[in-house]
């Protein structure tokens, strides 16, 4: 079967929740991943939403994080503060899922401002909202990001949420607990931190991809691993359920 | 105890201009018609607070009711931009508004501190980002047993939280359901607060994830049907997603805008 | 993921001598069955944490598992005393029993920061008390906004929570209802956790003021159908108010109460 | 007809409800007394149990403070940590209903230890449960102690709770945000703090007993005012509500 490049991404993204026990989990992308692995090879997968959904199941993709699915399939809805400080901020959640406008080589993030002036930026984005306690706290941080000269920057406009700081110890000179990203998936490859330098390291490109193409698209000296694998063909199986999931969610 | 009032009525008693306003609701049940109200009766100078100010806040922001906006994520949820906050922090546009910028964990916490008639909170948060740069509202705090350098954010406590909820009885004593979003923390940390509801009811018979807000705490309720859309109203109507898309055509633009303004909310 | 386990298995695997032990239940659902177990097992110098120690306490201490005791409100509520407590204290019968005494909202603040993440957590409490000389797990902290001192708890992680529920699923999910106490908190801030149940069934149905654990929060669950007699479980059965009244003069006595000892637990 | 002590302190505790919106309950004698309030002249009073249950109706006198029915009748159930930071802290509730082994000439009160020595006491007594932060947050406090000097006496073996502390001002240097106790009812007549000095005095005694009475039960030489009243004596319908209660309320 063919398919686009956002679809292998969701596909790589929902592969990469195998094992994991429970996801915190934004909307958009991170979303469609977490519910395509929980139809594919992780039907016990806890979902876990910012509005207070704890196990929610929904049947199609939600619009928002708190739309009323949620609430009605979750093993448990708590209140917005206790979702944050019992269930996110001690370290119980295996994984945190999230997106940005811009990434740097140590997979901090910005969804703030973009422009050098925060009080007169020029585009406001959203911001923070719950990013930088998920990237703080989750035991492992996966990212989702379409690669590109402008979200792949050699300097944030904002650090929103840190990744792995300026480099290795940071995160535990911060006092942050979770290990931080492990894995950047893009519409080109995979990513994943040194275990060194923890420097971003393009690892695997998706079929049809040269990894200077991904270099192109990096507005840093991308480092690219001595072996690049190569993204498994998303099967039938992958492809049919996620366009069911994304079919059954249109307005 | 909650006295039973009319919508205009109660935003005329409750809402002054300069507050600092909480219109709360966490996707579900948010105060929309109590905005609109808000608007009609052109409010000046607000401080709008909202962990996730959405459409209503973009419609305030663009009709000129706020000074202020305290905030952690300011989006059209599932769409993208809202184009009046970014065209008012971008351009001025049609008044200059100051932002105070937190996370949700922090905002969570600063209303759990005013519920608590405490003067802050602590939190694991924040820590390494930008906001320590530029949100004055933040410091650290140091556990006195582990030595541990934490988050100090201070405790929110609006002149007025607005809320939309199911039901209340003719008592004043409110309930809501399903995704309750930090509506009870705000509701506790405002010094009055005005309740929206979809209906009274002579009984409130027990519901499930069921949140009671007893009237000795409530200012004011006022039965607005539909009062949340187009966000839901869980028990009652499903979210209007396709208005939160045509939310982005017509704010995008500065003319329809105000066109929609003049003609929805007379404004 | 919850395990589904015998009681005698969970309490031989989950509790250990030495271990900081938490039987939570405020006055509604205390594992009482549980305790049973414990003294059956003979553990030995258990801290023994809890904000209402009452009668399943008194029997731990009387039997001597306890080394010391971390609680608010040592009694037998709406009858008086407990004796075997008094006997420690002021006796040292049958060993020794340090305390470290708070208030409820003390206690109730340190299991929030446990379940929390935090070290500590901030009240208005204990101020121009003897307490403040003579717990030493108190101390100030001061707010950086407003420069007003408050009182800081540290926080309480149990090695085990031990809690009684009226019913889980085969998954191992939790669902209590009625009084939930500081359960919640209890089982979040504990290093591992055994839930005792009325009954497993199919599916939890919602409950109104239902409090859900989700199994994998859970290390163990185990069905014991009375477990928290002579508490109540509601919906399950009532408190036995008389053997409250009874216990009284069965603790009163050492002698009476090594009897009910031996007859009862065979301890 | 004819009443008992305690029958007639009850009484005068339920009237001392009047007027009042909210008010926390501790079991006991307190808990009789705003439970005959709420069928007497205050049937709109919001009964708190620190429990949990917010606007109990219970049909009988709950034996502990965590009675099913509490739950089963409440307006709103909340966990213990809610009770205490989100009702009781920050001083929505209008009085808070205390009893004590031990009460001072200020109001302060013991409910830890009997004897000198806190490690090694002659009696341990339950301990402090919530009564500091009742006794500090409650916008007004009211106590119900059986008069006598082993209860009313010079100085406590332990404080427990602050009433007005050593004196006029003492609760606002210590930060304690309520106004403290405002009357104490005894099985002998009433106690309230004088306007400058805070010393408890007797303003009135109950049909029958002698202030000199009252001063001879009292460890502390008792102030007693210039004019004392004398409580209204009990009404049939009082007696016959309160006996009602008591009795169906037997084990």
């Amino acid at each position: 079967m063919n398919w686009e490049a956002e679809e292998i991404m969701t596909v790589a993204a929902a592969r990469a929740l195998a094992g994991r026990v429970a996801c915190f989990v934004g909307i958009g992308l991170p979303s469609t991943a977490a519910n395509l692995a929980r139809r594919l090879h992780a039907p016990e997968l806890v979902l876990i939403y910012e509005s207070g959904a704890i196990g929610a199941k929904p049947s199609k993709l939600p619009l928002s994080i708190g739309d009323g699915e949620l609430a009605e399939t979750a093993d448990a809805v708590v209140s917005v503060p206790e979702i944050f400080n019992y269930w996110l901020q001690p370290g119980r959640i295996d994984v945190g899922f999230l997106s940005a406008a811009q990434v740097d080589r140590f997979g901090n993030l910005n969804t703030t401002v973009i422009g050098d002036d925060y009080r007169r930026p020029s585009v406001r984005l959203p911001g923070a909202g719950g990013a930088p306690e998920i990237a703080a706290s989750c035991r492992e941080v996966i990212l989702i990001v379409r690669q590109s000269r402008r979200s792949f920057v050699e300097r944030l406009d904002f650090v929103t949420s840190v990744g792995h700081g300026s480099g290795p110890g940071d995160r535990a000179r911060l006092g942050l607990r979770g290990k931080g990203p492990v894995m950047v998936i893009t519409d080109l490859g995979v990513l994943e931190p040194d275990p060194q330098t923890c420097e971003l390291t393009l690892t695997s490109v998706h079929p049809g991809v040269d990894p200077e193409t991904a270099r192109r698209q990096t507005g840093w000296p991308l480092a690219i691993a001595a072996q690049v694998a190569v993204t498994p063909q998303p099967t039938a199986q992958e492809l049919e359920l996620l366009r069911d999931l994304v079919k059954r969610s249109e307005v | 105890m909650a006295e039973l009032v009319g919508l205009a009525e109660g935003i005329a008693a409750l809402v002054h201009d300069g507050d600092t306003v909480s219109l709360e609701g966490f996707t579900h049940l948010i105060p929309v018609a109590a905005g609109h109200e808000i608007i009609r009766q052109r409010r000046r100078d607000l401080t709008l607070a909202r962990m996730t100010p959405d459409i209503v806040y973009d419609q305030m922001i663009g009709a000129g009711c706020a000074r202020r906006l305290i905030f952690a994520w300011g989006g059209n949820p599932g769409v993208g931009s809202l184009h009046r906050l970014r065209d008012a922090v971008e351009n001025d546009w049609p008044a200059p508004l100051e932002i105070e910028e937190h996370s949700h964990a922090g905002m969570a916490n600063r209303y759990t501190a005013g519920a608590s008639g405490l003067p802050f909170a602590v939190l694991r948060g924040y820590t390494g980002t930008d906001l320590v740069r530029h949100t004055s509202s933040l410091a650290t705090v140091t556990c006195p047993f582990t030595g541990e350098v934490l988050t100090a954010v201070p405790a929110l406590n609006p002149d007025v939280a607005v809320i939309h909820a199911q039901r209340a009885d003719r008592k004043g004593n409110v309930q809501l359901w399903g995704l309750a979003g930090v509506q009870k923390e705000a509701v506790l940390a405002a010094k009055r607060c005005l309740v929206t509801v979809e209906e009274i009811v002579e009984e409130l018979d027990a519901r499930p994830n069921a949140v009671v807000l007893p009237s000795w705490v409530i200012t004011a309720v006022a039965v607005v049907p539909g009062g949340a859309k187009p966000s839901y109203a869980q028990g009652y109507y499903d979210r209007d997603n396709l208005y939160y898309r045509r939310w982005d055509a017509i704010s995008r633009d500065r003319d329809t805008f105000t066109g929609w303004l003049a003609d929805e909310l007379g404004s």
